[in-house]
């Protein structure tokens, strides 16, 4: 373990923006994507459900 | 007030047709994308060398993005017969005109103003510089639509092509790119870049007045 | 070609159209006054379409000039296109959008406005109700032209120039046509149309044929 | 091959795949797990770079992930033309998106890690360029098949480009390396990392690896939304549990 | 004999249809000049600088070129309905299309090669280097327009756009750009061309092997 | 439709055409052989222009398959289309050409020649000698539309497939292309079309009708 203290770690010995900016980023985006299709699913659902009942 | 809504339906008209294409927003801006991408492919990864030119290689860019949206400002309502419907509208058609050009703008040269910083990052260029480039495209991006208008209208009857669009309103850019990509550089070069901003947009003024009036005049013509 | 008012509401005088080095027509005259239609005859390449190009004054005759109201139709261009609607040979349509945006887009380009209830409904009269959220790219050739037709039922005015209604329409859209045709003149409003298929609007209405041959009229 | 073509129905293939999904959640989230903790708690802090270079944790992967999906999509494109099997087109539309994701990434990450080391955003490297030009691929074919109405049309022509830009990716990459190589001229050079500590090797492959069930869960979820989108009026569809549920 | 003679009617065709527009034969010509003439205004005129980056430039400019040509290489044929009638031919379809090709290159792309000189000379680029980039051009720019080919058939069905087009299309010139150009750049350098060119030349055999054939299929897809 | 032949020349099995979320039809199954002629009726947007398309090999079925002398099209695409005309809702002529080398142009991308006299001839039969010089732009919708029509005359083929053929044509016209129509199918050729107008080919020939009407056939 070489993180003496929690905001040691998110410092990143200086590099905290650059390191967290690819993580958030890259996290950001991972859970925006699924977050995304599960929208894109029910739509979908929806728009069946729609013409059944017409 | 009239006048008005026949612009505003215009526009409105010409942005659900590009929302239609969903990609289509995002088009002119990947093209001018790409047109940067290749240009260090072109000439070398130098990056002192790019600094350099990027200026004015964005500005042509920028220039040729909105030159490949314009041939089908028109072509498409002529060849479906939507401008002769437009030219017996009982509302002036040099508003409808201005409704379309105003749609165009905001799909092809909007985005590239918005889009320039990223690029200008990416030819390392000085964040004032690129503040100072940011301005001159939001003034004359606007410029290109108003002149790239009056061309692709005068083209349209005339067995209109692609190029022939190019061969009339590249001239008409001239004054346009010598200033924009101008004031960017006379901006690095510590010349400060408010005099090419201020005849760039006195000839937006000059362009706004005009431009949809000889565009019209040239479409009526088309149309006979 | 009537008599009874001195100045009648559509008056052509002396027109004449060359094309090329072909004298479609020339002296061409005719008047037309509310309630009446005239239908254009003529074999393929008469100059049926160059003639209503020219009342629209979408097209300038080589001699003459076409009237409204007494008035020069170059004079009162915003005036004469509120009166009148022309459609052509093209489908007007926007290939993306659907038919109700089509001629939403439409009505509000010519300074109107009408409620969609009212779109809803003319679209229903023509029997494109279930087609109406299609994209006009993907309707066959016959929907393409009934939805032009639409505008006849919700843009109003006088004058209606047709250019051959019945193309592409199949036989119940061609009867629903010809009724929608008959109410117009009922109304007072005027046609000129041209067509390949002899309209029936009914024994009651006014009608003129005027038969364009090569080179005469 | 039949019991493939089998599976390749999407009525089969819609209930498989329900099924497939939690299991790659599950296996992303364990494999980011442990590939996150020997990234930042096991493995050392670098000689040259400090604790900036830690970003090679999602950096590398995402750069291999990103290469590696637009060969699969040239697969179910090769798939889908010689067979005509109607799943493959959904599979390469399901991973498209996904795969420009993760060039996106590689761009984003990479520019992020460029400016402390190189001190600038952006180089026009060739590996750099490369990847920028299969992000351009990627967004190409997304618009492409955006811009086409009718999915079975939208497919075939989607497969035509994906193999025709599979092709292509080789041929950029190398061509800009030699591109690069002839201007020496550059004033900025890679530096290079010391050769990598097993640790860092096994925080990379792990990372990949949770990337690689992450793919594989989203572009399962998408085609599942694909097939519903475009089968709406089969029965197959109508009898769906997800359907008739909660109505 | 009969492959031959059906591949001579489209390339025939589409010939004629390029001299009835006159203009049209000179107009790729010109957009190229144009927009080497456009690089000084853009980013100022010394000498050095642009001998610099005139190879990189010129091909740039050649690439843009044959790109605005390409929208129409099918799309006219599409609208009207000939290309259906060429896809229900007796003969291959993709003998017709490499007629078109052929055409397209004929129209779009010779000429440049021809004019590439004078403007090189604009550039003041040494004469072999002129040579070089002659030559690179002669094998390059039917590499363009055959990737071009397919890119143009692609995107026929999608409600087309120019701009769609140049987005499939640029990637796919990436390679031929960078040789080409390189190919000059290396040869001023004194590295000699050869490399360069022969790789151009082994890009050229690929492309006219399988892009008719690509472009083919894309059309029957697109037609449907 | 004729139980005579045990391989008719053109046999569709089963077609199905699927529109969006639309079905047009489904399991349609058709035969022709020489000499008959089969007459595709139907409202607009029944699905005419789609199944047309899908005999003439340009679109694909959602199912079912076609067949030309027995084996499917998809394997024989060059003879199938050597045997095969397929006219159009388009005036597939180039704007810019004249007629004459619009039609030379297209004869010659079907790897045939045909003299000049022959098209000369041809044209003349359709009453265009006098237009034969003018680019097709200027060219009025019914002399497009019979340019079109004078590859029937020209080209050898012994199916014809052909979508609204009288459109825009005059009445003259008309009454020349039946009976263009009628010699064909004396000299064993096989005929499709569709019309909205009932076509007359006479008595003597062998004729069928198929009703397309919303989701039955
Ligand atoms: C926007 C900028 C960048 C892009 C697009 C990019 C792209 C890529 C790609 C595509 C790969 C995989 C290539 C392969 O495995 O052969 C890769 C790997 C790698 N990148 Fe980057 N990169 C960028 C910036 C950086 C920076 C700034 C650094 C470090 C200073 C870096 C370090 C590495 C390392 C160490 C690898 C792994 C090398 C290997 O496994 O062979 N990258 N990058
Ligand atoms: N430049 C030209 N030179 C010679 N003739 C021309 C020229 N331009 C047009 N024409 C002729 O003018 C006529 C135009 O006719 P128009 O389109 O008005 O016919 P139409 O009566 O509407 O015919 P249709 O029933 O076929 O629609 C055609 O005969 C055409 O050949
Ligand atoms: N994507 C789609 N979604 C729903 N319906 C569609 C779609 N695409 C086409 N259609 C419908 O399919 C039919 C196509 O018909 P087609 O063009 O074959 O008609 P047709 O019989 O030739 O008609 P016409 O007499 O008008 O020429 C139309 O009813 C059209 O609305
Ligand atoms: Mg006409
Ligand atoms: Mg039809």
């Amino acid at each position: 373990m070489q993180w003496a203290s929690l905001s040691e770690f998110f410092a990143m010995g200086g590099y905290g923006f650059y390191v967290w900016g690819s993580f958030g980023v890259c996290a950001a985006t991972m859970v925006a994507e699924p977050l995304l299709v599960r929208h894109r699913q029910k739509m979908a659902i929806r728009a069946i459900r729609q013409s059944q009942d017409l | 007030m009239m006048l008005l809504s026949a612009y505003v339906a215009a526009l409105r008209r010409d942005l659900l047709l590009v929302m239609r294409r969903k990609t289509e927003v995002l088009t002119a801006l990947f093209f001018f994308v790409i047109v940067t991408t290749l240009l260090p492919l072109g000439i070398g990864p130098e990056p002192d060398l790019l600094r350099k030119i990027a200026p004015g290689a964005m500005w042509i860019a920028a220039l040729l993005a909105t030159l490949l949206g314009l041939q089908r400002l028109f072509a498409a309502d002529h060849a479906d017969g939507t401008l002769e419907q437009m030219a017996l509208s009982p509302e002036p058609l040099s508003i409808l005109v201005a409704g379309k050009i105003t749609a165009h703008w905001l799909v092809c040269g909007l985005p590239l103003v918005l889009l320039a910083p990223v690029i200008g990052l990416q030819f390392d260029l000085p964040t004032d510089a690129i503040g100072v480039l940011m301005l001159s495209l939001l003034i004359g991006t606007p410029l290109l639509s108003l002149l790239g208008a009056i061309g692709a209208a005068l083209t349209l009857g005339a067995r209109g092509s692609a190029l022939l669009v190019s061969l009339l309103v590249l001239p008409l850019y001239v004054p346009t790119l010598i200033f924009g990509a101008g004031a960017v550089e006379s901006h690095i070069a510590g010349l400060g870049a408010a005099g090419h901003l201020y005849l760039l947009s006195a000839l937006l003024v000059l362009a706004a007045a005009f431009a949809p009036w000889a565009t019209t005049a040239a479409l009526r013509i088309s149309l006979e | 070609m009537t008599a009874a008012t001195q100045t009648p509401m559509l008056a052509a005088r002396n027109l004449s159209c060359v094309r090329g080095t072909q004298t479609l027509f020339t002296d061409l005259s005719l008047q037309l006054d509310a309630g009446q239609w005239l239908y254009l005859q003529g074999e393929n390449g008469a100059g049926k379409t160059s003639l209503l190009r020219i009342l629209a004054g979408l097209a300038l005759p080589a001699a003459g000039s076409v009237h409204w109201q007494a008035q020069p139709i170059s004079n009162q261009r915003s005036e004469y296109h509120a009166d009148m609607l022309y459609l052509g040979h093209h489908a007007s349509l926007k290939e993306d959008l659907t038919l109700t945006e089509n001629l939403r887009s439409l009505i509000a380009m010519d300074g109107l406005k009408v409620s969609d209830a009212a779109i809803q409904d003319a679209l229903t009269r023509m029997g494109l109700a279930k087609r109406q959220h299609l994209p006009a790219r993907v309707l066959s050739a016959g929907q393409k032209r009934r939805g032009l037709l639409v505008r006849l039922l919700l843009r109003p005015a006088k004058l209606w120039l047709l250019d051959e209604p019945f193309n592409a329409l199949d036989a119940n859209a061609i009867v629903d046509l010809q009724e929608c045709l008959k109410a117009h003149l009922k109304d007072g409003g005027m046609i000129v149309l041209t067509s390949h298929q002899t309209p029936d609007l009914g024994s009651d209405t006014a009608g003129f044929v005027l038969s364009l041959s090569r080179g005469r009229a | 091959m039949i019991n493939w073509f089998k599976f390749s129905a999407p009525s089969t293939f819609y209930p498989l795949a329900g099924k497939l999904i939690p299991i790659f959640w599950t296996l992303a989230a364990l494999f980011a797990a442990v590939g996150l903790y020997i990234g930042f708690f096991v493995a050392p802090t670098d000689a040259q770079q400090g604790e900036g270079y830690r970003i090679i944790f999602i950096h590398v992967p995402a750069s291999w992930m990103s290469m590696f999906i637009y060969c699969v999509m040239a697969f179910w494109a090769l798939m889908g033309l010689t067979f005509q099997t109607r799943l493959s087109g959904m599979m390469s539309s399901a991973l498209a998106p996904t795969g420009a994701l993760f060039a996106f990434l590689s761009l984003w990450t990479g520019a992020l890690w460029g400016k402390p080391m190189w001190g600038t955003w952006w180089v026009w490297d060739a590996r750099l360029t490369s990847e920028l030009i299969l992000f351009f691929l990627y967004l190409g074919y997304m618009a492409l098949h955006a811009a086409i109405d009718d999915p079975r049309r939208a497919d075939r022509a989607g497969a035509v480009l994906s193999l025709v830009g599979v092709v292509n990716v080789p041929i950029i990459y190398f061509s800009v390396t030699w591109w690069n190589t002839l201007h020496q001229g550059a004033s900025v050079s890679l530096t290079k990392s010391p050769s990598m500590a097993s640790t860092m090797l096994w925080g990379m492959l792990l990372m990949a690896l949770a990337f690689w069930a992450y793919t594989i869960a989203v572009a399962l979820m998408r085609a599942r939304s694909i097939m519903l989108e475009r089968e709406g009026n089969t029965e197959w569809v109508k009898h769906l549990p997800d359907v008739k549920e909660a109505v």
